[in-house]
């Protein structure tokens, strides 16, 4: 990707670059700064077939499963945390084989992850001994060749198609930062083939250029960048808003048209999206 | 820990809420460094406990990269950025997972939905996993910080035959599982196996062997201490108004 | 590349430093990832008159962690902080090497002290490793980035048959070589072996044999087309005084 | 290490702490921010036997040849740079077998420790194919045991005893913060068994509180810290002061007591350094 094009584009343009079937890596963790606006409307465009790739997901497969927009998942840990405990439609959905889950530890997907973004087409990663994992997941034990007697699993590269971080702010260029914790968005923006981004907001470039150490994705990294205010409701966004719990809550109640009155809830409108 | 001699206690009141959060305070140790992660409320306030209660500096990390936060209000989710605040570094995903499978990781504490008497958790399925009769959150930290961490510990907010189990359901995660805190017991790997080391006051040796599913031995075990003035003040300012006590719902029995 | 038609040509003044900053800049290509590392002064001058000479956009990063950057003066070191000056993000060495063998560099400059017909580089030494003659500097970026990076690209000042040789003292990177320049020749590959692509005006085809220790295809080679005024402007802009090229002393002969 | 603990000490107690024959990750790269009043006083102790580990070497690696310090060494690409081309102490003692050095490429050193960093025996690394490295070195390729055809190296873990970094500034509290890129100090920090700091200055422990996402190495990673104002001369410290090419210049030549000029002329005295 080029440097200075003009990458801002609405979020329902953005949306509908991912087709059917793709794999999508998506930012955050549980409530917490994920691209929740992004996965609303991959609802609304009736996307299908999806692989959904994350360490800890909860609201946002919980609303693709309800919406029956998922096929597969890779996931290390699945819950709607907080006080709401299991992922309801998510669960469902594993239990009557609506979806095929790839079960992970975090650290397992990260290790795939990090295969890919150094190119390579394994990653060792610690610990695992003694765990049904492996065994479920195919996962290839070696003996270190140097003689130091250890066995560490390998886990296969996994490589997203696309990655979709929510941040705080973007440069007009499509600069990402994000403040508090970055979760595991730098190794997904650098995993994946092709980078989306949702921000809450635009800053100057000119903040940038005085701290550019603050900058957890570069420009050239990111194909696309919708600004979405809110665009993690009805999770946090620190330090600009805190998990809407009252939100979630009418979420879970299990109505007819639930999911659509859910939808039409959302701050980002039909409109919002164009910068 | 020094015990109160047996059956001289009387404390009607302590709560399977304040119960669980103690306990996994007293896991802590000057010095060391200490893990809380996702879905981890109850860790979450041991640590947060423990910053207050005891007078020994340890280093408190957590999901959310905060190191030695200092939050405003003690969020409800145990992953909430929150506990970042106050932080002078954001010490994220990547580098503690790093920092636990390089062996520098102290104490790291662990959720699981079942437990074996070796230590071992199931937070992956009820029933078999390919047709499972409940869906569980899965891996998450367990399978590799469990075995990597220098101790790990993990609770259970029931403990009953179906939680603390002979056989798992499925093996999360295997390793160095060193402690467990159930509403009625506390429990520390001995020679491989989970022994009890203490009981809560209003339980007994014969409950706690009744409601568990494994052998344990439980030489040396007695009454858990109860909650010190200071332990007990530190809980009472994290909760003042009971909301977390309310909302975990632990019941002993 | 349209060539001026042989014989024709005059132009007596093509420095040798002109000549390789220039036909370097020419490898780079639109909206395309070009990287410049450490020891590499002549590659930071070449991406730096593309980034004012060509009237297209590329990614230029470099060594000092540098994205597009606007240095406030050129810095005599090619890993010099400056080189992040203007930068609206900082990307460091882990990650530009990630970048690199996942596949995503689309042109890298790499340096080399030997070269040979199949593009290889030696860096390392000069006489038996394990006793050498000369220790160069070492592996540096090639050994994994000439093979990983989409076309790397390396020159050399001194064009004789000790630095373009028929067999290398030491294979240091072997792989992904797409182009060479020394200050009398321009060569790319073709077919797994690098071929002439163009020479010096002032010099000829068979000065570039006499001197090249390596056999080599040259069908299609011709003088190489002078700067355009767009890229002298641009070096002279980047060197007023010439610094740069009276410190590299690059000679043709 | 626990929080809080007093750890700033005076240059010469920290290079105290480092015994002959110590295995030293330095950091910066080149003759940037590279903790070369820490080195200085490494020589003037008197310090022996040491193993260098570094991407970049040049001016610290140079030094430590001329005084007789170092028997090993692993490193990438060594230069003065500038231009000032080869580092001409470190290339005689080389020749000469007055020390031993593992050739790596940048890459290949960085995997070796991400494998420390991570706790795994080796750590694949892309590219390598077709040099002679691997057969100097030992290093072994395998198949991908997971049918992708691809073979790749394995580099076995590299952990440093000591790594030492010098910074703009730290916290009180041993908290690091670096302006401009990081060079390799992240990882250098990762995968040493201790942690040494070097810095310019102390900044307010509240400035690290308001950007904590700048913080390179929290406190709990650092085992010790010196404040040595212009540490990092004759080279760089972006962006508060550039190279001293003519103290570079005056280094190079190859004067009967040359070393000692050289040394004498740092900005760090014997009691600068004391906090």
């Amino acid at each position: 990707m080029s440097a200075g094009t003009a990458k801002i584009i609405p979020l329902q343009e953005l949306a509908a670059r991912v087709v059917d079937g793709s794999s999508l890596a998506v930012g955050g963790s549980f409530l917490h700064r994920g691209p929740f606006a992004f996965i609303r409307e991959l609802i609304r465009q009736g996307r299908k077939n999806l692989e959904l790739v994350k360490q800890s997901p909860g609201y946002d497969i919980d609303l693709l499963c309800r919406a029956g927009a998922l096929a597969r998942a890779r996931a290390g840990i699945v819950a709607m945390e907080g006080n709401f405990g299991l992922a309801p439609w998510y669960r469902r959905a594993v239990e009557t084989g609506q979806i095929r889950l790839e079960e992970h530890a975090c650290a397992t997907l990260t290790a795939g992850l990090r295969a890919a973004a150094a190119g390579v087409p394994f990653m060792p990663c610690g610990g695992i001994h003694g765990s049904d994992l492996p065994a479920l997941n195919g996962w290839r034990a070696i003996l270190d060749p140097y003689g130091s007697g250890q066995t560490v699993y390998l886990i296969p590269r996994i490589a997203p198609e696309f990655a979709v971080i929510h941040a705080n702010e973007v440069s007009e260029e499509g600069d990402v930062r994000v403040y508090g914790t970055s979760h595991w968005d730098r190794i997904l923006s650098r995993s994946a083939a092709r980078v989306f981004v949702t921000a809450d907001r635009i800053a100057p470039s000119a903040s940038f250029r005085v701290q550019p150490e603050l900058t957890l994705i570069p420009h050239f990294l990111v194909e696309a960048v919708s600004i979405v205010p809110n665009g993690a409701w009805p999770g946090s966004c620190w330090p600009s808003y805190e998990v809407d719990y009252a939100a979630i809550e009418a979420y879970l109640v299990d109505a007819r048209d639930g999911l659509q009155a859910h939808l039409d809830a959302a701050p980002e409108g039909r409109n919002v999206a164009h910068a | 820990m020094r015990l109160p001699k047996a059956g001289m206690w009387r404390m009607p009141d302590w709560s399977a809420f304040s119960y669980i959060v103690t306990n996994l305070a007293r896991f802590i140790r000057p010095h060391e460094i200490t893990f809380s992660g996702v879905n981890s409320a109850l860790p979450m306030l041991a640590c947060l406990l423990a910053k207050r209660a005891y007078p020994f500096d340890f280093t408190y990390i957590n999901v959310a990269g905060g190191v030695d936060p200092t939050p405003s209000k003690v969020p409800i989710s145990s992953s909430d950025p929150l506990l970042a605040e106050g932080s002078r570094a954001i010490f994220a995903n990547e580098d503690f997972y790093d920092l636990c499978t390089r062996g520098k990781m102290d104490l790291c504490f662990l959720g699981a939905a079942q437990i074996d008497g070796l230590g071992r958790t199931n937070v992956s399925c009820i029933g078999d996993w390919h047709s499972p009769k409940v869906r569980l959150p899965g891996g998450g930290g367990g399978a590799v910080m469990l075995p990597t961490a220098r101790r790990a510990v993990t609770w259970r907010t029931e403990h009953s035959l179906r939680t603390l189990v002979e056989t798992l359901d499925f093996v999360t995660a295997a390793g160095g599982m060193h402690g467990v805190v159930t509403p009625i017991a506390v429990f520390t790997k001995r020679e491989g196996r989970l022994a009890l080391a203490s009981w809560h006051p209003e339980a007994s040796l014969d409950e706690v062997r009744r409601r568990t599913g494994f052998d344990f031995e439980a030489d040396g075990a007695g009454p858990t201490p109860p909650p010190t003035q200071l332990e007990a003040n530190a809980l009472a300012t994290l909760d003042p108004e009971g909301q977390f006590q309310r909302d975990a719902a632990i019941r002993l029995r």
